[in-house]
């Protein structure tokens, strides 16, 4: 096998790059990005409680093209993936998935500077069969696009 | 009779090699010990592909057996509540060294078997029972789904269908619950397709 | 064993496609370990990808986020050869990152 | 910059990428599983496994470099494959894990009981040394044809008794490994059930297996997959590396023999 090597570093070089960035990335970021999490809505506990966090219901847009199985082999890892069609939705600044009957329904937020895709793909637990939301807030305003995955009880049931 | 009589000692030698093996390669866990590993006659004349050839008078025998050990509901009470019988289905659990011996045991119906026709999560290394109610309830079709579910061997030597009643896995309460589960009009196994 | 991770970015036709692994338990303090004791919450709040040390994109998360989570994100600009960082931070204070060069 | 190392990371990647099977399915997760693509978090679990090979560990602080996985003492690319095999020197045959425990007494001075303590990872655990040691090891045969050895009559009893055990009916349900194993197209709930007694169900099974389950963010080897089944099957505890896990494993790999090894794998 040739010596491909894809990742264009080897793991020792890799397992030092990272403890070295370790340092020096983590003390600025920390204080920064701590300020603008959303923590009421990460808290929020209900569908309604959580669009009221973010600035209040969002209304329906084709703009979000929104991926979900519909049926999901395991509610631990349920891929999802948002794409936003920007002819149809402009300045999207922030991309949230939402788990309506999660504990707390927030999962993830993106925030995506204007030089950046609209886009967002991540993996995420679902508790119960049930609706996912992907919002986009653009100009202050709050879209949303809906989707429901099935959540099976994999395996021999027991 | 020297063949039949080596076709049954070659038997009987291998299901004591493989019993042995077993028994040095499993240890108690919890409630569950290696007494488990010993095997009745059924067992051992069903340890087999389900396409070898069976002797038929031992089968016979076995059936016999199994018919005879059914017990009937007390004044022949067929049907519970379904209800409860839609959860003793659902629930995999029961008898397994990780459950909890105090709980009741689940029949798993769900993971064999089709029945509510909207649960999408059904398995089908048995039949499809969806509208079984259809069947009507007379005594013949009751006594014969209760057996069915009690002893399986009483009909089909050599089923992959656990014996609910005979092994002690549901109780008769339980049982009564999965037949209304299975007869009950009202039984989402009875309404319409999806 | 130091915190990993695994980060992969690739030019398409106009933008780059940064996929990263980060190797994490995200436990959301509701599991219960072998002996019924409650496994603390820990999970990653907030993950940044970089592009030549500039933020492409924040991302906040909850303890909702799958286990070993995978972040996929596409950003314009990128050259073959420039720098892609991602760096996270958990609710424990921990904090891991990791970089390689686009392809 | 240890022997193996360059190649293992190339192996690593390659067999990642290129051999990242998925069971058969019957449709119903094509689409849930595209989605999951082949970002497999087992790759952070193959670096451990090598780190725990090279490290010194037990009483007599010895690393694994020395032990002989079948293709002599140090040499383990491909030699999962080619397991489970007959070894002379302890006039058995045994799978990966029972030879890891044999290098594990012999060499580091560890006792069995220290082995057998916590084998593989319980409910809340994030992975043991032994699983992460089986995900390196299996990654080190990866796209490698499953070959288990089967030239010693120790080797060809072994698969005899693999697949009478396969049969064999005990327990309050009655259940074997045929009751779920036997047929085409089964399923329990929606988990798809291949057919061990054909090649292609054998082959299926055996090459994704160690594998990354995204149920419990660990990689679980074969051994545990035969210990868990068991239990389902209502019955006791099976022994890691003992003679009945060997045996069924033999009857696997020979069943399976000529497809590629593909794991870790990603499950459900």
């Amino acid at each position: 096998m040739g010596n491909l090597d894809p990742l264009g570093l080897t793991r020792r070089s890799f397992v030092a790059v990272s403890s070295a960035l370790f340092v020096v990335a983590a003390l600025p970021q920390k204080i920064w990005a701590a300020a603008l999490r959303p923590e009421t809505a990460f808290q929020a506990t209900t569908l309604e409680a959580t669009f009221e966090a973010l600035g209040g219901a969002p209304t329906v847009s084709d703009g979000i093209v929104f991926s979900t199985p519909d049926i999901a082999e395991n509610g631990a890892v349920v891929p999802v993936r948002i794409e936003i069609d920007t002819s149809v939705l402009s300045d999207v600044s922030k991309i949230y998935v939402i788990v309506e009957k999660n504990p707390n329904p927030l999962a993830a937020v993106f925030q995506v500077p204007p030089n950046t895709q609209p886009y967002a793909e991540t993996r995420v637990k679902v508790a119960q069969t049930g609706n996912l939301y992907a919002v986009a807030e653009a100009n202050g305003q709050l879209y949303m696009m809906q989707r429901e995955t099935k959540v099976t009880l994999g395996g021999c049931g027991g | 009779m020297q063949l039949l009589a080596f076709i049954l000692f070659s038997n009987a030698v291998y299901a004591d090699e493989a019993y042995n093996v077993l028994l040095d390669s499993m240890k108690d866990k919890n409630f569950v010990t290696v007494e488990r590993l010993e095997q009745d006659e059924l067992q051992e004349f069903c340890s087999q592909p389900r396409s070898a050839s069976v002797d038929q008078a031992r089968a016979a025998k076995l059936r016999e057996a199994a018919l005879k050990g059914v017990l009937i509901p007390k004044d022949e009470r067929y049907l519970g509540d379904w209800q409860l019988g839609e959860k003793v289905a659902s629930n995999g659990r029961g008898l397994q060294y990780s459950d909890d011996p105090e709980q009741e045991n689940g029949g798993n119906c769900y993971a064999c078997h089709q029945l509510d026709p909207n649960e999408v999560a059904y398995g089908n290394l048995g039949p499809s029972l969806s509208g079984y109610g259809a069947r009507g309830q007379s005594a013949a079709m009751l006594q014969y789904t209760w057996t069915k579910l009690w002893n399986t061997h009483a009909y089909n030597v050599c089923s992959h269908m656990p014996r609910f009643g005979a092994a002690g896995i549901l109780t008769e309460k339980q049982l009564q619950d999965v037949m209304a589960f299975l007869f009950d009009p009202n039984s989402p196994v009875n309404r319409s397709q999806p | 064993m130091a915190s990993r991770i695994r980060i992969r970015a690739q030019l398409k036709d106009d933008y780059c496609e940064v996929k990263a692994l980060m190797r994490h338990p995200m436990e959301t303090g509701m599991r219960k370990d072998q002996s019924g004791a409650a496994i603390p919450a820990n999970f990653i709040e907030d993950v940044q990808v970089l592009h030549n040390d500039v933020v492409v994109v924040q991302a906040y998360w909850g303890a909702a986020v799958s286990a070993n989570p995978f972040l996929g994100v596409r950003f314009k600009g990128g050259a073959q050869g420039d720098i892609v960082k991602v760096v996270w931070r958990d609710n424990q204070g921990d904090s891991g990152s990791g970089e390689t060069t686009i392809r | 910059m240890h022997k193996g190392f360059i190649r293992g990371i190339s192996v690593v990647l390659i067999g990642l990428w290129s051999a990242m099977l998925f069971s058969e399915t019957d449709g119903v997760f094509d689409e849930y599983r595209a989605m999951l693509g082949d970002d497999n978090p087992a790759i952070f679990v193959i670096f451990d496994g090598e780190e725990i090979w090279f490290t010194p560990a037990g009483p007599k602080s010895a690393s694994l470099e020395q032990c002989d996985l079948g293709l002599g003492p140090g040499v383990v690319e491909g030699a999962y494959a080619q397991l489970p095999r007959y070894f002379a020197d302890v006039d058995r045959v045994q799978d990966v894990e029972a030879r890891l425990e044999h290098c594990m007494t012999q060499l580091q001075g560890l006792t069995p009981a220290e082995v057998h303590g916590k084998p593989y990872s319980l409910r809340g655990d994030l992975g043991t040394e032994l699983e992460a040691l089986v995900a390196w090891i299996a990654d080190q045969s990866s796209g490698l044809a499953i070959a288990p050895m089967q030239a010693h009559a120790k080797e060809r009893a072994t698969y005899e008794l693999g697949e009478r055990l396969f049969y064999y009916r005990a327990g309050p349900h009655d259940f074997s490994c045929a009751t779920c194993h036997e047929q085409a197209g089964r399923r329990i709930r929606l988990q798809t059930l291949p057919n061990l007694t054909t090649h292609q169900g054998a082959a299926e099974a055996y090459s994704s297996w160690p594998a990354y389950r995204i149920s419990q963010g660990i990689v679980r080897t074969m051994g545990w997959r035969m210990r868990d089944c068991m239990r389902q099957q209502r019955m006791p505890e099976l022994i890691m590396g003992s003679e009945a896990t060997v045996a069924l494993q033999t009857y696997l790999a020979v069943n399976g023999a000529g497809a590629p090894m593909a794991a870790p794998g990603l499950k459900r």
